[in-house]
């Protein structure tokens, strides 16, 4: 074997552990974009409660875009997903990509996760169940209740069932580091593990579950040390970096799809407000201000815009071009965010403010299915 | 083997292997199908009535599962939300406390968040029931937890017939179901009986009248059927008519055969071995008074386990539990009333 | 600051402050009190419960746990069989599924299991409720399930006084006790009152009488005192005279203040949030049909949520529960009969 | 330093490890016959139960003495211990020696262990509950339901609340294999460990829960690989060698004494029999014959003699007397234990057959304490 084939295999290793190095110029800057459009979400709806429009409390992903991003721009169309409390950008960046008008995407429609935070007809589950709860057989996305880690299970029976019929999709959970503590959590991820299933859980640790700290809640240094214990793949990405992020969750589903069983990735990031909106101003009774101003310094979009000038992919004007980095909901402006990205979310919020409420009969429907029989 | 034809010799059936039969015919039927649960493999399962399935349809269809209750349910909900039909055993029943949140949050609800876009056709099914020395983990009927939980619909056969035909019937419904088999009936003898050779079901949520009466009305389910049925046999010798339902279903509830038989008898008892207070027996209670008060000549009643945990040893446990002499006893009292 | 003695200014309290209170002075009374829970030191707890005890008791005293319902229990019982009490916070009272099987089986049973070698002083406590657009998970009134597992208290104030000296008293109590808060009363300013600045406890298993009437007797606990209150009011107004009782505790329950109402009524709507079938509210009308049948001049009657979970946008919440409307429209049926 | 001192902290360390070597010629001899008497007392009850005068099921501990005895022997009378279905022996042999006749000792009479056998009233519960769920609070054994792991977070809690107290007590938990599946095996870990409570989980590996074998129950090649989740010590003992398994436990035991937190040691160990006694037939339909053999081969009781032996603690006709390895209960007779164990278990069952049954109105009693309000 010559040394140039000895270093081309390396080259390949190499890429294998970063797919984001095969990323085109095109997905760069699609994946920069994602990042407002999860960040301009979250802003506007913050925004949109403080006029108290809406009910409900809302879990800010600010801050921990790059996770959701990341994570779901390598996935295959037919792959499913297990969103949480604090992933509501999830359910409509599923399969997105700007621009492309697919028909047959499987992610929700803008209009429709609108709907669901207003509470009206329009919404994936007719108003419900609240914000997040959401989800839709035919788009792949598992609906949570609010008993943490509870969707874990029914990933790793959702994919048992596609390798049934099949198919080879793999199934995302994402969870809080807290959420790691509960006894289903394990039993999931034992089941899965034994059975080899395709599941792989994002541990978007962002140091505090409500008001107790990570170190309150898993007893290793890193939460992704539970993998040991499964002898399942544990990976640890920079959940600022949305690069980090795609490459290691990249890595591990190729690991679950490949058949290797399950896998955890745990992305470090640093929570930006309150547990939520209700808890703002509590939160300072628990956090030092100072550990939030530190977190907020590697704000996911500079991150990448950092390294999208080191490629090459951004440059002049651009490189400054819309500021919303390092910001909070309160300081932002819509001039931080690039036109489209505005337009999108009001046709969103347009579309949901003129909808109905359902109807109040409509709480006596489908406690029970009486369709068809098998 | 001779080529003549004779005439097949009639075979009864015990309530286990109809059971079994009814998990095996639908396997064959729905090749969506699975079943899950601790030992059920190669074992069989721990009292059998999963025996040969494996051996029939795979290890993928037919698997033993962890120690893990909320998984057990949790993984069946997820292949019900992709497309298939999954029997979900308990190895007692005793133990679905331990998956309880997965189906009271997670299954119970998932038709009625997602506005009827999925159903979840999973049926978790585990041997119930006292009067066997069990203890306090072995023993339990805990139907009323579910009942108090909207989505779940929840039955418990007392025959052979009615555990293939509700359990086949149970795995076709679509929505999921709570399945009481009561262990000590599995293989009582005195039960056995014919089971047809074509396919059947017997619809949830419909009661059946085991024996009719006209001076009070004895409504039951499950093992308890049998006590009041002996009960009526004694009350006979004394005069006293009874008629005996078997619920057979509690979510949903046949209210019209147990109101017909009170508009003619007067007269009711309901017979569970469930603990009282918030038990099913006084859900029905509350149903007959409520709504058909007018027809009562007596106080409705209710002959059930006191509130206590079932006890091990046989006086303690007979002492809690309802029992022949108990339903006589009140029977005769609400008959004089 | 003067030295002049000047009145004290009344200072009425909330239902929250008055919970509060109880913890801190029942942790000051009992060096062997801790309380454990998820984001109760710091923080104090969702909803402010807690505010304050880690400061003073620390935080071994004081516990901020792991997002692990059934070891918070579990670990309770441990302290509990080790001499301690302990009151172990859910932070929503819908989480209690997370750890059910450690509160039926291990929790409930232990005195019985040991012959009362063992008693568990562990208060299991949490916000409850519907009526705040919390949906399925941030509404459940789930005491049905634990009224059906022998072994357990189950209580429910509906005021400040009530909450405090409810809590005290089940702190003392010895035995396990669910104690469901109504968290939309937390903060409720229509029913602050003064407090006794002096300890005292409110006995478990003793009705209140919350208003005095003759035509009909409402039954009821926590939220829904309010609604039979207001509909007490209304029904005033068109000329009939509502008794309204406010449970308090479900087990054990005051039996003698509802019958003694209903002897003076001879009619009675038992009002409750949670889902009908095998909820509370079946098992009064049970108790009264049962034992106080000769007392009724008409059906009993329950108003209580649909057997549906809670959904979340209001229209449709108040369609499945309880409201004023529906007890008065109910009452005249009643009245009429 | 000098070479001496290096090699002296080296023996030390080696000592550490090996805590039995410190073991006096009577101990060994002591921990030599309480495997006879755990072993006997199995034997007996098999052939009571055949007899016909035993309700409920036996899980036997055949073949498993070595674990219990191992690790009860080197506790403090203070510690707790939480036995399981297949511990009966530990229910009496917590804190005992042979004629040591202390009546302080912190565990049951045989007398007590008999009554709860025969579902007499002179069981610690009143035979409320089925052999293996007794416990004493003034012994310190922790009460089991029959919900597996589920003593695992009271353990926490009795140490917990020891601590409190000023005390020192460790507590070990036993449980199968299979039951370190349950989700709250996890979530009672995980809190121990976060608060670093002195919880010693012995996992009596058998290899298989009920018909299930372990590789479908636990992902990791050996269960005590569950350790490294919670970055706690996880230690494997020769099930079959009770100085082993003495050694492992008393490093646990010390370990988590000194407030390291919890500790897990895998005792790998062979079921003999089926599952229950009601299942020895049907055991031959999920276990090849072949397997039941090989694992006899080692009884726990033959190891411990060749040890002894070679230690110089056995010698003359000593050597051979007693013959009880090998051999399960029908081909065991009375010869084959030393003389006191048949005449203490004599006494016990005795005891037990001649006491009342509980009366049974007992039943209502004792739902609700109503003692003395602290
Ligand atoms: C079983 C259960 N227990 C408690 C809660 C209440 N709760 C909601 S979010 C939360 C904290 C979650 O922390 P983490 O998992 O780290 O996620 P994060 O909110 O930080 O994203 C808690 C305790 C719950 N939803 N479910
Ligand atoms: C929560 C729960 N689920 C199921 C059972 C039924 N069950 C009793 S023992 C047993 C097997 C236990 O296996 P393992 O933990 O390896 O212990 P072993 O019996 O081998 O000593 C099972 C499944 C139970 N007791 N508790
Ligand atoms: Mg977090
Ligand atoms: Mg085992």
């Amino acid at each position: 074997m010559s040394a140039k084939s000895g270093s081309a295999t390396a080259e390949r290793a190499e890429q294998a552990i970063k797919p984001s190095q095969n990323l085109s110029k095109e997905d760069c800057l699609e994946l920069f974009k994602q990042l407002y459009l999860a960040r301009y979400f979250d802003v506007r709806l913050i925004k949109e409660k403080k006029r108290g429009r809406l009910r409900g409390t809302l879990y800010s992903s600010h801050n921990q875009e790059a996770i959701l991003v990341g994570s779901l721009f390598g996935l295959a169309a037919t792959d499913w997903i297990s969103p949480i409390h604090r992933d509501m950008p999830a359910f409509f960046m599923k399969d997105f990509r700007f621009g492309v008008d697919n028909p047959n995407r499987l992610g929700m429609s803008i209009e429709e996760v609108c709907c669901q935070v207003w509470g009206k007809e329009g919404s994936p589950g007719r108003a419900r169940d609240n914000w997040s709860h959401i989800g839709s057989k035919s788009k792949k996305i598992i609906h949570s209740t609010s008993m943490l880690a509870g969707t874990i299970p029914v990933a790793a029976g959702v994919v048992y069932a596609d390798r049934m019929q099949g198919g080879n999709a793999v199934c995302l959970t994402y969870n809080g580091e807290g959420s790691t503590a509960q006894g289903i959590f394990h039993e999931a991820i034992n089941y899965a593990a034994v059975h080899k299933l395709p599941v792989i859980t994002i541990v978007e640790n962002n140091q505090w579950a409500y008001g107790t700290p990570v170190e309150m809640e898993c007893p290793t240094p890193d939460v992704a040390d539970r993998a040991k214990g499964y002898g399942i793949l544990g990976l640890i990405a920079d959940g600022q970096d949305v690069f980090d992020v795609y490459d290691k969750v990249m890595q591990a589903v190729e690991h679950s799809r490949a058949g290797n069983g399950p896998s955890i990735v745990e992305c470090k990031t640093f929570r930006a407000y309150g547990h939520g909106d209700h808890d703002d101003d509590r939160a300072m009774k628990y956090r030092p201000a100072k550990e939030i101003e530190e977190g907020r310094k590697r704000d996911p979009i500079a991150v990448c815009r950092k390294r999208l000038i080191e490629l090459g992919y951004l440059t002049g004007a651009d490189k400054t071009s819309y500021m919303a980095e390092g910001k909070n909901a309160g300081e932002s402006s819509n001039d931080d965010f690039p036109p489209e990205i505005i337009e999108f979310m009001n046709k969103g919020i347009e579309f949901a403010m003129n909808s109905p409420m359902p109807a109040a009969e409509e709480a006596e429907q489908w406690v029970f299915w009486d369709g068809d029989k098998p | 083997m001779s080529a003549t034809t004779v005439a097949p010799v009639a075979v009864k059936k015990n309530y286990l292997t109809a059971l079994n039969e009814a998990l095996a015919e639908e396997m064959a039927r729905n090749p969506l199908m699975l079943c899950q649960g601790e030992d059920i493999g190669k074992l069989g399962g721990a009292f059998g009535v999963t025996e040969g399935l494996q051996a029939t349809y795979g290890d993928h269809r037919v698997v033993d599962m962890p120690i893990s209750e909320a998984a057990i349910i949790g993984s069946a909900v997820g292949m019900a939300l992709n497309g298939m039909t999954v029997m979900a055993e308990m190895q007692f029943i005793d133990f679905i406390s331990c998956g309880f949140d997965q189906i009271v949050n997670m299954m119970a609800t998932y038709h009625y968040r997602t506005a009827g876009e999925v159903h979840i056709p999973v049926v978790v099914r585990g041997p119930a029931g006292a009067y066997g020395g069990g203890a306090l983990y072995h023993s339990q009927m805990n139907e009323a937890w579910f009942c108090n939980s909207p989505g779940l619909k929840v039955v418990c056969p007392s025959t052979p017939y009615d555990a293939k035909g509700m359990l086949k019937a149970a795995l076709r419904d679509g929505n999921p179901v709570i399945f009481y088999e009561i262990k000590e009936l599995y293989r009582k003898r005195e039960i056995e009986e014919e089971l047809p050779t074509e396919d059947y079901i017997v619809p949830l949520g419909k009661a059946a009248i085991r024996r009719e009466g006209k001076d009070i009305t004895l409504v039951s389910y499950g093992q308890n059927v049998y006590h009041c049925l002996d009960a009526a046999a004694e009350l006979e010798n004394v005069g006293v008519s009874a008629e005996v339902i078997d619920l057979r279903s509690l979510v949903p509830l046949d209210e019209e055969t147990v109101f017909n038989s009170i508009a003619k008898t007067s007269r009711v008892i309901v017979v569970n071995e469930a603990p009282m207070t918030c038990g099913f027996a006084g859900e029905l209670v509350a149903r007959i008074s409520t709504k058909a008060f007018h027809l009562l000549d007596a106080p409705p009643s209710r002959v059930t386990r006191m509130d206590t945990p079932v006890p091990w040893v046989k006086p303690l446990e007979l002492h809690v539990l309802p029992t022949v002499d108990k339903i006589v006893a009140e029977a005769m009292r609400i008959v004089k009333f």
